[in-house]
């Protein structure tokens, strides 16, 4: 199998499950239990929290645990509205977040809140200008991503952050699909939240934070016990979390190393790609981009039907975000860009690891060429002829 | 996700390409929702002889035209134009729900080659040979 | 170490580990991704979910996978209130319920609802006839837990059903103490939604779920994409989901086994205590509790005192409940039921699990009536002196 | 949870039981709370020659009595009136948030017996013997 989809999820690390391991049957104990066998384990996830501080350049009071990264957004988001003290009905996010972001602020629509939800321009990117027309007096928390998973665009969060910061407005950020691939200083990043999930940076899934800035309330969405300081309540995953924290660790350690190989790798990819198919193109290949992301856009046919032939040919790849299949919308993200539906339909998402090699790449680069020949054929449409 | 039988159609369609010279055509769906198919038939005495398809859209799409087009074939067209959707299901061990529409679409791909068939065959019958 | 606190928390059953083990870094699909690798994923997901649908006589369908226990109270309550279309602003809960489901309630009359916190009598039950005169023509849900986690004391959930039913009420149960342990049958129970978390029952920390009975509706707490049928969204935590499918089946498989020997041993220690310790007793010894919990009050000496000199002796237990450790408040449990503060302070749970031996229990024989001489030894009070 | 100082003096209580005769006898706390500790002194010349103590408690309130029953042996009693619950705490390595309650009542105990032998001083000296 050549696994091209990162993005949407990535084998833990097995140093991460090394280390998970004897959280299971061993050293079992609830970290809240006052026995020394709880405070073990109450001692490995501080230890955990520790590692994602450092991976983050924050303090370990400012990470919050949750299951992953859809439940840090809700709670960031919701959590701080909650709290915070500045009274005002209007918030700002883009058109192009993933779904556990725009489907918090559509809910908090529903509750009363004005949403404005900001255009990005045809590479991608929030523009800030038009950031600073949407905000308002009332404007109470702005949240823009790091980068976008389908197209790894990343958004000009420090601008954002510096404008925000001026006129005292919290700024959340989902850089679910950032931390661990690029580094974030939290220390000089002008962000009040930002989310994150373990199983899309070498963790296991099923852990994920928020980092929430010092003196910034927050309140529970999960409530119960005096958990997470107060802030999340649930026993907490022991195992998942400290594979999280071990995650963590490597990535601080080892994020250099990789960027330069994957970024070749996909460039490698890309060139291929535009060489030896007609009539595709890369989305924002010229703007400032996750180095191991390729959204490629295929005339003619169908981004699913690509995706299955690629799979019968053991390449797992993604057509637009794996989380909202089963939808029979194209992706959002390519319409927010301004490509016609037509063309967003025919959507192939390559998103790399650190797995990945240039003996695959070569692969798919064999394999891609013919599954789109052989689409094309079946195609109603040929070149040119698509209206 | 799907069924064998829809992986089995759609990665080895049946029938499928353009066809020269067809009796009926049926164009259905629309790029804009991401499916379009194209029906041709070859018909004699009211006999669907060959049926072929050019399909643009997803797994299932894709699917449902090969198995429409084997359903239909060597049938007469009177039955041919009562297929429904349901058999269209049927025949590939059920479809998820999300892509239930495709299965329309088939349908009314074979509907509509049909008629645009009919229309031809009464055109050519109300008029002379060489206005057709 | 004997380890006598499976109330707070067990060990993952190793036949659990070893089926969860593949899923981190080989099968670590994203069950949302189209392709065969995605869908093997979901596969085991949902083979999952038909063991512990299995393990509830119930629909898979009805099962919602959470992140735990917690978030499973926190859902099944909110989640229907929000959705239910009977409009009326009272609920019902008792006042010897977990945190995870009384600080739902405080947060909820905070929102405006009126909450009832039903007292229970003297052996921690609820009364029917308390609970029929609490129930008003706006009373909307009414959340009354299965065992309780301190005591072990099973409430009477067919009753307080039945009686709800009658008159087209909600009805939610906290099973967080009783799923695995005691055999739950959904389909004739008169419940609508119950709440359940794997790491009490042998699976790992970071699932549960919640069984929501047919055609309620309830709405998502965490929103994002459409996992779980639009229940609750977030990437599914695919290997503790496998882990707690895998301790369903053994729980089915192994739980009339297990009822009478760690019954027995149980028994053996309550016995014991009685026999060598002055001045204890066993809260709600007489009343239908739980095969596995004692509750031990000792006169003269403080609950953590005992629980930190039985952890230095190996020994682990809880005083109360481990979840609200770092609080001051003696067990709000004990209180309902009528206890004195005094006595209240003076608790220890002992919680006993599958892999406990009577040998244990001996060992705990012996050192436990030292502990409690150890600690008299240096009170203020001595026998009938407390005030 | 407990440094290794508060665990080792919460074990191994220094200065543990009730003393016969004491000069002074301070008792604080309230067993609704969870927490009542006794302090007794046996005081000459102004030092505190030997202090002992009987606690009802947590860890916490066991190991704050250990401490300041060594912290106050031997000194004069003007200076052992000046104990603060932070000292107690640094001399245990911290304690939890939530414990350091503990260790103000722990200071309380102490300043209360000193109070007591004073009262009971006072008293002996503004009255004749007999009537102690
Ligand atoms: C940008 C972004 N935000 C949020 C999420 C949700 O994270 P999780 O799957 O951990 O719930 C994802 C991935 O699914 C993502 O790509
Ligand atoms: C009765 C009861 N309900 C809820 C919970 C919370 O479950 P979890 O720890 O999985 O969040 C617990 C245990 O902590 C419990 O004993």
């Amino acid at each position: 199998m050549i696994y091209l989809d990162h993005n949407a999820t990535t084998p833990a690390d097995p140093r991460v499950v090394k280390k998970m391991l004897p959280y299971f049957s061993e050293k079992y104990g609830n970290p809240s239990s006052v026995h020394s066998f709880g405070q073990e384990a109450r001692a490995a996830i501080e230890e955990a929290r520790h590692h994602i501080a450092t991976l983050m350049h924050c303090h370990e009071k400012e990470i919050i645990f949750t299951s992953g990264g859809t439940e840090a957004n809700n709670l960031a988001i919701r959590g701080t509205l909650e709290a915070t003290k500045k009274k005002g009905r209007h918030l700002v996010t883009s058109s192009i977040e993933h779904h556990a972001v725009l489907n918090v602020f559509k809910r908090l629509e529903k509750e009363g809140y004005e949403v404005t939800f900001l255009p990005v321009n045809s590479d991608g990117r929030i523009e800030i200008q038009t950031l600073a027309e949407a905000l308002r007096p009332d404007t109470v928390l702005v949240s823009v991503m790091t980068a976008n998973n389908e197209s790894g665009v990343m958004e000009p969060i420090e601008e954002i952050g510096f404008l925000l910061h001026e006129r005292g407005i919290l700024f959340h950020t989902d850089a679910v699909q950032a931390v661990g691939k690029i580094p974030l200083d939290c220390s000089s990043l002008p962000i009040d939240l930002l989310s994150a999930s373990a199983h899309k940076f070498g963790g296991p899934k099923g852990a994920g934070f928020v980092y929430c800035r010092k003196n910034i309330r927050i309140n529970p969405q999960i409530v119960g016990g005096h958990h997470e300081k107060g802030r999340r309540a649930g026993t907490e995953n022991v195992p998942c979390i400290i594979g999280m924290g071990k995650a963590a660790e490597i990535a601080h350690q080892e994020i250099n190393k990789e960027v330069f190989r994957i970024g070749a790798l996909r460039d490698k990819l890309e060139e291929g790609i535009l060489k030896s198919i007609p009539e595709v193109r890369i989305v924002s290949k010229n703007v400032l981009r996750l180095y191991n992301t390729s959204l490629v856009l295929v005339k003619y046919v169908e981004g699913e039907a690509m995706l299955l032939n690629l799979d019968f040919e053991g390449i797992e790849v993604s057509s637009g975000s794996a989380c909202t299949s089963g939808s029979l919308e194209p992706s959002h993200v390519l319409l927010a860009c301004g490509y016609p539906h037509e063309d967003a339909h025919g959507s192939i998402r390559f998103s790399l690891g650190k797995t990945n090699t240039e003996e695959e790449i070569n692969t798919v680069l064999e394999v891609f060429p013919r599954v789109v020949e052989k689409l094309r054929k079946m195609s109603p449409f040929k070149a040119q002829s698509l209206t | 996700m799907y069924s064998q039988k829809v992986l089995d159609h759609f990665r080895n369609p049946r029938n499928v390409g353009r066809m020269d010279n067809p009796d009926g055509v049926g164009k259905v769906g629309n790029p804009v929702c991401g499916d379009v198919m194209v029906m041709y038939l070859k018909i004699k005495n009211d006999i669907i002889e060959d049926a072929m398809f050019e399909t643009f859209g997803c797994g299932a799409a894709i699917a449902t035209s090969s198995i429409a087009t084997e359903l239909i074939k060597g049938k007469p067209i009177h039955e041919a134009q009562n297929i429904t959707n349901k058999a269209v299901v049927e025949a590939l061990d059920g479809l998820p729900p999300a892509k239930m529409h495709c299965s329309v679409l088939a349908e009314e791909a074979v509907k509509s080659a049909i008629e645009d068939y009919e229309k031809k065959r009464n055109e050519g019958e109300g008029k002379p040979a060489e206005s057709a």
